[in-house]
């Protein structure tokens, strides 16, 4: 076996992250010794953790967007079904559409956050290139976004709240996906989520990519996590259009305002879900933590209005988007 | 003002030059078709609806030129034509946003991407917004949504129905974030209409793409198309990057999107009106 | 030319019309003689035309249910679009069922019924192979059924009646169509119908084939054309199914009970519209008048029912059909 | 009587003939698999809820052994049990219709192809019906129609959810046009279950086919099917004959349906009360 690929899977390394790689080295060095002379190096192992964390604490005080875009893409990155799992029980999963497919790349289903039912849906990814593949790498097409809306209508028939995980590059733009509607799929979405008749939450936990992300994200609250980003297009994409240079995806990051903080000062988000030092993957089980606290918190408020004043708070909440100057 | 009135004003100013510019006309008669490459004498191809009386090509309308053409004895309103757009995230890439924004409005006479009035086609009393992709490719920023929100307010107030042009390259990236959250503000916008049970017709032209197409421009109780006019979510280009082939012929064209399902009627510039009126008098008995 | 085609389809003459074929042959001589000796035969031609009208209305008066299975399916008979033309007013199409395709198997659009607005739909056929193919002889799609079921809740949105025009020889059983979903679509349908809230009228204007039929005919009232038929399976595939003898359809015609008097004694139909002698090809202007006169006349009473009225109506009329015993 | 005491009164006498007809048992003791052709000891095959404990295969089940799986605490109590066919059009094929009723009653113990009943899965009340192909092919006639919409109506008045165990030819053709309105019937009783907001699980066991799964058995809140059931609208014959040539392996089981996005889950034997229960616990909470 390859070892040095494998360490690098344990240690989770962003590209970024290279001071850490060499603290790495030396703790394993200092564990090797010690397990040869037994224990004599806890105190030097327990130094060089800490001082791994502290590097690692420094790194993330000061990601640049570009950066962010990194953590947010990183193969590593907890899942919709493993937020799912470890928020929620007894999860049963709903497939299909009821028209043409079932979308991989979207999930959609029941479960019970603490006693209460609700119904969860999110984009899937994976940690693979495999899983990328089976998974289309969270990109739905017209199928998912319709199986996702026909378990709003479940959950609004039911009377259930709503949770969205968003994370996707966007909706799959494929020669299949424009003959089967996914403009039409995105719009119904968009106007039906306007009208449910149940609090509905929105998260996203990694890669907010456009309409695609959009799609399920009409939350009455849409919270971001902290190393998430959220925007009209991809830095690359925006770059290559809009500054005729492909190698400016950097600029474009900035430019574009797509971190969660900058989301959340433009009244875009109402709320940042923190992560763990060096972003979610390296406590999945505390990001999971800070995520279901987060709805919980966001979910009793809501659940107090009626379904008219769902409504009209989600009305009043997109209303409000956008910012112009107003002449005579 | 009416849209009338401020088409008069902008028009001499700006039309020989606009006009030029749109048409590739190459002196001031003729005009060269697009599609056929015959040269059309510009009278006969304004007369014409801008339609090439040869090949049936749709030249692309500005929503005055619309306008014209729908409401002949003047009687569209505009409203909130007062509206602009800013540079909020004081974006800049290969030119500064606000400066985009002052040269759009000197080169097309618009304020921004589209025109919302009310109006009536015969007897019929309805809200329409029509949009320029004249100005920055008619995408939707802010100014755009909140337009588009305040005529479906207007027509809920009123109770009027719904028909809006859509011409689109999708949202403007230029306000980033803001102009994705367009699409739900629009879309929110039609919930409401539909809650009111108001009619809503959308009138897809070319082209329409991305965030227009992904919200508004497909929502119509009614959809209807110009011939040949590119519809489609994502653009030819990144599919084919995407996919890594040629897009078949006639791939997300209005015929195309007939075939598929996702418009009632492909329907030539000469029928629109009166399918227009015909529609909303089926939604008024 | 080959000139007796053309005069078998200007006669429009069904197979068990040979008596009349005779008489044709004879009146078209005496009409060449008449042209020749200048107008002296009139009164001859007038007694053949009398005379074949006799024989018309007496083949027609005892048409087994067989022969009447094949006006039903004439290809001369008038089609769903036909009878729009006649019957309604400012008719315009409306395409797709804004998922996968347009299904011209199955045709939809808003009308005015004089001066009132109404939403038509109908299976649509065709009088030549060229026309089966394109129309794929009326039978639907998943897509054609979901099209209905759009502009069903068009009407139901803007409150217009709804009258349906039922002429296939079923829900169409290819590859595709299971694919897609052939029996949610008509399912779909089934309990949609059930539900709206505006007047339906269904009319069996040819073959009523099955859930094919059934899938857009759940009218507050049913009618069918004197000579159209309305069963759960064909006769040929009754034959072969249940008689185990495919050559035995004529038994099993007359054993399913299919015709309009046979339905209109079980109940299962409201009122049978009249044909002209011959059948409605023979005079589609007259038909599409007694069609015309049957809608208005069914309609008033519709139009005074509330939404839950009509929605109760519809539940009561389908609820009590069925017969049974019942023991303890 | 409750299904328990009808089941144990016809069992007897009944069973060991008609376990043998159906599974084709070659004696007393041991039962070959259709699918794997190995042998399996009844006694194993029963206590493996009839599943193939060498390949999975799902064996059919009457009513009353699924009953017996779901509810071993006997909490069903059958209503509507004595609703029996009648041959009210005279129809004979080659057989005549009152005959084969007969027939199929003594054969197989039932009154017709549907048992309906209201039961607890553990603390959860729930209006069940179960099909049985065992009756003419689990076709649905007038008596199937009617227990069902009464059992929708029973659910409405109780405020219980509907789970619905289907298997079926379709339509019961003897009843002609009857049976064909039992399709509307028994949507139309749906129709009303979900106006009242009330659940319904559709359970699609081998095969479910024709008029029942254009009706009923399609139109679950969540569908549930069985592994590798047949499940579509038309034979696989008769799609044969109309496209002229073969259909491809997998087609119109289960697992195509899941993959086409008409079922939500494809579920195990074993697993199928869980779900269910925890389904109904979803709902209702
Ligand atoms: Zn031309
Ligand atoms: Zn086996």
């Amino acid at each position: 076996m390859a070892k040095p690929e494998q360490k690098k899977n344990t240690r989770r390394l962003l590209p970024f992250e290279k001071p850490i790689e060499e603290l790495y080295d030396k703790l394993e060095k200092l564990k090797a010794v010690g397990s040869e002379v037994k224990m004599e190096m806890n105190e030097e192992v327990r130094l060089m953790e800490k001082r791994i964390e502290a590097t690692r604490r420094d790194i993330f005080a000061k990601l640049s967007p570009s950066q962010i875009v990194q953590v947010a893409r990183f193969i590593q990155r907890p899942t919709t079904l493993e937020y799912i799992d470890m928020i929620f029980d007894d999860f049963l999963e709903l497939h299909g559409d009821r028209n043409f497919s079932d979308d991989p790349a979207m999930i959609a289903g029941v479960a019970k956050l603490d006693r209460r039912s609700v119904v969860v849906m999110g984009h899937q990814k994976g940690h693979s290139t495999k899983e990328y593949l089976a998974r289309n790498l969270g990109m739905a097409n017209p199928e998912g976004y319709r199986k996702a809306l026909r378990v709003m209508r479940l959950a609004e028939r039911y009377n259930k709240p709503i949770i969205s995980f968003i994370d996707t590059p966007g909706a799959y733009p494929g020669l299949g996906a424009e003959e089967r509607g996914q403009a039409e799929a995105i719009a119904k979405n968009l106007r039906e989520m306007a009208e449910l008749t149940v609090p509905f939450i929105s998260i996203i936990t990694g890669e907010g990519g456009s309409g695609g992300a959009l799609g399920i994200a009409m939350g009455n609250k849409v919270m971001m996590m902290e190393f998430s980003i959220y925007s009209v297009i991809s830095p690359e994409g925006c770059a290559s259009i809009l500054f005729r240079d492909a190698t400016r995806a950097n600029d474009a990051a900035v430019a574009m305002k797509i971190t969660s903080k900058d989301l959340l000062e433009l009244n875009v988000i109402d709320e940042i879900i923190k992560e763990p030092i060096g972003g979610a993957h390296n406590d999945p089980q505390l990001t999971a933590k800070n995520i279901k606290a987060a709805i919980l918190r966001n979910l009793g408020p809501l659940l107090a209005l009626s379904h008219h004043e769902l409504i009209a708070d989600r009305y009043n909440k997109y209303r409000k988007m956008g910012i112009y100057n107003e002449g005579n | 003002m009416s849209i009338h009135d401020w088409f008069k004003r902008k028009k001499l100013q700006k039309e020989a030059e606009y006009t030029r510019e749109r048409l590739d006309i190459p002196g001031n008669l003729w005009v060269k078709c697009y599609k056929c490459g015959q040269a059309i004498f510009a009278k006969d191809l304004m007369a014409n609806l801008k339609v090439c009386p040869k090949c049936g090509y749709h030249f692309k309308l500005t929503a005055a030129e619309r306008i014209a053409q729908l409401f002949p004895k003047n009687s569209f309103k505009e409203i909130n034509p007062g509206l602009t757009s800013t540079n909020f995230l004081k974006f800049s890439d290969t030119k500064d946003y606000g400066k985009r924004i002052e040269d759009s409005m000197l080169k097309s006479g618009l304020n921004d991407a589209i025109v919302t009035g009310l109006g009536k086609l015969d007897d019929l009393d309805v809200a329409m917004g029509l949009m320029n992709f004249s100005f920055m490719g008619g995408s939707m920023g802010s100014v755009v949504g909140e337009k588009f929100a305040r005529l479906v307010e207007a027509a809920v107030e009123k109770k009027f129905p719904v028909v809006i042009f859509s011409t689109s390259g999708g949202a403007r990236m230029q306000e980033s974030i803001m102009s994705l959250m367009q699409m739900a503000k629009t879309s929110a916008a039609l919930g409401r209409l539909r809650e009111n049970r108001l009619p809503y017709i959308s009138v897809l032209t070319d082209p329409t793409t991305g965030g227009v197409s992904a919200s508004f421009a497909m929502l119509g109780d009614v959809n209807l198309a110009e011939p040949n006019a590119l519809i489609g979510f994502a653009g030819p280009r990144v599919i084919e990057q995407t996919i890594r082939q040629k897009l078949p012929p006639g791939f997300q064209r209005s015929e195309f999107l007939l075939e598929h399902g996702m418009v009632d009627r492909v329907c030539e510039r000469k029928d629109l009106r009166d399918t227009l009126v015909k529609l909303l008098r089926f939604f008024k008995d």
